[in-house]
């Protein structure tokens, strides 16, 4: 097999699909000619014409609105929104029209489309290209949210995704773009919507995190071995659909848990998971459900690495839930 | 860019400029039927809305015209994206009444269910997409429609509808910018009805006419009287002809009045003087076709109210069959969210199916759904 | 006393804080000579004038924009978005700038503004009327979000929030809107935002709401009562900031908690409120931590009395924490 | 709408047909000598961005005279919304070289604390509100101040940047109809440099201009040569004059060129023919600006110089006192979010803090931060 980064993996995964269903097109800004600021869809534009990849003029929420325009008509787009942080002007297409299509339309209309962005920090990019904002869409009906973690789950969920009925936000952590390299599958890989990955199984505490998070929790759990703490590291992989049976298995099995985000503590998707612990396997905690996050502040430039969760302060709380 | 204000039938002040289209008694008879249909259900709904029937109601009032004859001018296979103001373009594309009425009584028969708030229409047999509340959304998907049909080399043209409002939308300027620059086949029809809500033209924007808007977007801009059936056609008559053959876009600038209330929640009376009307009323989009037929020879008296005696029966029998039919099953809230159901969601229904037949929930209020 | 409606109580806060403080200036959609669609601003255009009551076209994102714009130069304007379901053209502008803005520029720009906006059911008004974002909001550091759930606490907010240095997210309960009629001060009445409100305090439980659903949990505690449960309720009047304090002490005092929202389940800000209880009060909890909320779909029309939280299924989750 | 382009110095196929505008000598080598400290900040910030010493830069090269030559135009009250790519308004304003290149390390003087990549200023001081980086956000916001101006019966104007990409984006829009609506003195600036990173102009917009799109809110809109300094202030001079007396906005286009690449991260290479700068390159605005003084006999050789090597020591020496100065500490993370600080956000900085002191937080990665 071979050794892909995660942008490699997601390039490969565009391309196989649009090799095999030709009514798969890609639009957004930079994606054509350029090939997309990370490359993400380098040499498409060259092998399949600015038909299928077409750059557009700079406006997030045309991409969109013009995206769902394609998948109501039968095609299969997917949009590029070039960094997270800049898809706010298409929150209301993505919030009021794809979310909703299917179901006001009593299931005739439905939008097949996938928008990738990329999420989180990594890159210096201070606070406008460092945002994580997948709590804002997973709190809204109709949606599909997933964050692969691996260049291999990358391309098998992108693959996924693009094949989903429904629309489906598609967020790339930054952090793990270039820094992992890994054997992905050639050709055909698809990876299940709605299956968490048990990344590590242990038995003294659930670790629960997705994107550039979960790399931070195998750092974390592996100093945690060595001073004899045994922990199960959970990658969420798809945010929406939730699949709680995994989480709470594990969870159930450790009686601790403690939740990696990068988004602002407040308001954030591991917020939700820990009610759900709470509500669902409260008979089974042993400790406090803590959250490892980024800060109720903007990302910030100069001090990113300390406002991202890191393997020290993820250790920290693992000793804090051992030890309560 | 021309500011001459197309015009078939011409009207106290503006002269005829433009010749009849070549259209056939029958469709220009079928026109007139449902622009007399669309005028009637307007009148009926407006008036179950106040009886407590139906929950809510938009008048499309004053407007036949402007959305009926631009409709007319398409096939088929086109698609169009209406707003709430538009329910004459179901019903030429041979929608019936009835699912109108289904759909604002939100009952079980309606095929959305009850889901969205009366006028807010989805027909995909008729290649009507989903209407919905935001206002200007419809006109970036048109756009994206449209390129789909170019991509796909197919002859079809999106059309879309909006109204003066919706031209600050985002979605206005992000919608025609991106038809300009892929040449797309579709048509952008703005239905100048003189108000948003309470907010005159003026106070929307300081362009001269709303079809100027065209020329910041790369494609023509045409102005046309929308109280004028047969020059609303014509108009789009030629912008769909230029966008089937690859000429790419058009605004048309449909300049009609919003005869009524912004909707039944609305009351006018509050911020515009009622005389306006009084001058608008003169120009009656059905008033004027009729006199225009007539004078052709085209339409004696007998039929028309043969015509109309045919709507209002219609009209009777839909609003009775909508009235016999009950609300939809609560269960149908948790479908078509996703194609599939999520483990949350059917989560949520065990827990409230259960609530609902152990009759736990408060008293009176869900008495009346099915579940 | 005179007694009001929350329609009349924001209207007479909006008239007291205009005569007193000439940088305060409204603007939206049919704000003016009509009222605003819920009459909240009635009167003010004619008293005040064009140059500070403004009709706006039709643009959220200009109306916030420019208010930005506004408050950056001196002003404190006060913007309405007509349903809170159309926020979302302004979503950038909000969650980008007005949020960012201070921190952005080292404390030397701040954007003194408040939005108000009708959030929730209670008018039959479909998936695109009846939305309770509020969650999106919480989680976007820089701004606050309050939402009264009486009259009287309507006016004394509001006031606070016109005052506050930092933007305001003010969400009204149409659900209450004219509902509920209670004695407001006349004047200067001045509600601190940050403190949550103990509607009724009981021992058995604690219920947490906002806005709409306070009503419903004091009809469910009622029921209860007779049934010998006691319940506590807890408004929580400021979503951000959120007092913790006086939600934990209930907590830690009854022992159990049930959290009340009508937006859809997943992702809503109940689920930040039960995370801080599973982080901060594990030890003091009987029961597990339930949620009784809209669904995960869009906010229904016909439906919509089964889709909005209603004392019956609130009463049905107080009765298994109690007997859990 | 005329798209006749305004120029004052004339140039290989455009001829002049705007009289100079009537500055001081000493103004207009004002104007030079912060057009010849800005091309050669650019200069060494894209070095220090190669070498590691700042993380990211964005290049001004080329257009020195079209934001340069459009803020001289102001006076010290009018508010200014730039975009990234104008850094010598800051300049001309008073600011201080080493104060942008504090902002550029995100060390602990910068007085916005490092909270935001290189470039992105802010100095109230001189009316330049915090630049961000979402596309077109400050257009609206201008809209807005000029909007307050007005309310308050105040002479001013806000003039607000941005490039040709940002005509596609919603706030474009949005800041234009309202200023048209409300008649704001703002000015609206589009540096029309040709490219948006990969996408050049006509992937942008089928307008035939920038300035075309005046007309759809009911302003002039004006063309001009954006590397003539002159020509720049002479349109931007017109367009406040009415500003001021309460005609309302201009939309400026300022026809320029990118000569570098996007910024620090993009390789222009892979998407535009070079050659294409090597005909910009002849129109160089400060090169032109130079000939056309030394016409007028207002610079010499030597005075030339002379600014030149003021402007390298002014460089030289804030580069010098910017490296010296450490990172903000951590504190400052949990400042200026609100007003006040949240009860959550002392909690989370008191945890922080003490994981920090006690050194348990991954190695290497926080030792050169202070408390
Ligand atoms: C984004 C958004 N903002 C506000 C509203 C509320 N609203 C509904 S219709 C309307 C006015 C629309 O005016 P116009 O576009 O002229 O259409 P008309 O009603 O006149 O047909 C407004 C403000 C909305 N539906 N969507
Ligand atoms: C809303 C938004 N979308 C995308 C981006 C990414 N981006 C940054 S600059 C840029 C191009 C801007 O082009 P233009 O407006 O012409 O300005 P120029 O860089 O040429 O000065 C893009 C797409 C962004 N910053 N904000
Ligand atoms: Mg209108
Ligand atoms: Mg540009």
């Amino acid at each position: 097999m071979p050794v892909m980064t995660m942008v490699e993996a997601i390039n490969d995964a565009l391309r196989v699909e649009m090799r095999r269903d030709p009514r798969v097109v890609l639009l957004g800004e930079d994606v054509g000619v350029k090939g997309g600021v990370f490359g993400c869809s380098a040499g498409l534009w060259k092998e399949f014409g600015g038909d299928r990849v077409m750059d557009t003029p700079l406006s997030e929420s045309g991409i969109v609105g013009a995206a769902i325009g394609m998948a109501l008509y039968g095609l299969v787009p997917v949009a590029e929104i070039q960094f997270s942080d800049f898809i706010y002007p298409a929150f209301d297409q993505i919030v009021s029209e794809a979310a909703k299509m299917r179901y006001r339309s009593g299931g005739e209309y439905t939008v097949p489309m996938t928008i990738r962005t990329p999420i989180g920090g990594g890159i210096r990019g201070g606070h406008y290209h460092s945002q994580s904002p997948e709590a804002y869409f997973a709190h809204t009906p109709g949606l599909k949210v997933v964050v692969p973690s691996t260049p291999s789950d990358a391309k098998g969920l992108l693959l996924a995704s693009i094949r989903d009925p429904d629309p489906v936000l598609f967020m790339e952590p930054k952090l793990v773009y270039r820094t992992l390299k890994e054997e992905v599958p050639e050709g055909e890989h698809v990876v299940e919507i709605g299956k968490a990955r048990v990344v590590r199984s242990g038995k003294d505490v659930t670790l629960i995190a997705w994107g550039g998070m979960v790399g931070m929790c195998e750092k974390a759990a592996a100093k945690c071995a060595e001073e004899g703490i045994d922990c199960e590291i959970i990658d969420v992989r798809t945010i929406v659909p939730l699949d709680e049976a995994t989480i709470l298995e594990s969870v159930k099995k450790t009686g601790r848990a403690v939740i990696v985000y990068e988004a602002p503590k407040t308001g954030g998707f591991g917020g939700e998971i820990s009610a759900i612990l709470a509500e669902k396997a409260i008979e089974w905690l042993e400790a406090p459900i803590l959250r490892v996050t980024g800060f109720d502040t903007p990302f910030p430039y100069t001090l990113e690495s300390v406002y991202l969760p890191e393997p020290g302060r993820i250790r920290e709380a693992v000793l804090k839930v051992v030890r309560f | 860019m021309s500011l001459e204000l197309i015009s078939v039938m011409g009207d106290a002040g503006v002269p005829a400029n433009t010749p009849a289209p070549s259209l056939a008694p029958e469709q220009l008879l079928e026109i007139y039927r449902v622009m007399v249909l669309t005028r009637l259900l307007d009148d009926r709904a407006m008036k179950l809305q106040r009886q407590g029937r139906i929950g809510f109601y938009v008048p499309a009032l004053g407007q036949e015209a402007s959305h009926i004859g631009t409709a007319a001018a398409l096939t088929a296979d086109d698609w169009v994206f209406p707003s709430y103001r538009d329910p004459g373009i179901a019903l030429l594309r041979g929608v019936g009444v009835v699912e109108l009425l289904h759909q604002c009584y939100g009952n079980s028969t309606d095929h959305t269910l009850g889901r969205q708030m009366p006028v807010h229409y989805s027909f995909k047999k008729i290649r009507l997409v989903s209407i919905s509340s935001p206002i200007g959304t419809q006109i970036a998907q048109a756009a994206g429609a449209a390129m789909a049909m170019k991509i796909r080399k197919e002859p079809h043209v999106a059309i879309t509808y909006f109204g003066d409002g919706s031209t600050s939308s985002n979605d206005f300027h992000a919608g025609l910018n991106f038809a300009g620059v892929f040449a797309a086949p579709c048509i952008f029809v703005c239905e100048n009805n003189g108000w948003a809500i309470s907010v005159p033209l003026e106070g929307q924007t300081a362009s001269a006419t709303m079809a100027a808007k065209a020329e910041a977007y790369g494609m023509p801009g045409v102005r046309v009287d929308g109280n004028d059936v047969l020059a609303v056609y014509a108009a789009t008559h030629e912008a769909v002809e230029r966008a089937r053959v690859g000429h790419g876009p058009t605004l048309i600038e449909t300049i009609t009045f919003r005869m009524g209330g912004h909707s039944s929640s609305d009351d006018a009376s509050r911020y515009r003087d009622p005389k306006v009307c009084e001058i608008w009323a003169k120009r009656d989009p059905i008033d004027r076709f009729k006199a225009w037929l007539e004078g052709k020879k085209l339409l004696k008296v007998a039929q028309e109210q043969a015509i109309r005696d045919r709507c209002e029966q219609e009209l009777k029998e839909a609003i009775d069959a909508a009235e016999k039919v009950g609300p939809p099953a609560v269960s149908t809230m948790f479908d078509d969210v996703y194609a599939t159901r999520t483990t949350q969601q059917d989560e949520q229904w065990a827990e409230l199916k259960d609530a609902l037949k152990r009759g736990v929930v408060a008293k009176g209020h869900h008495g009346e759904f099915p579940l």
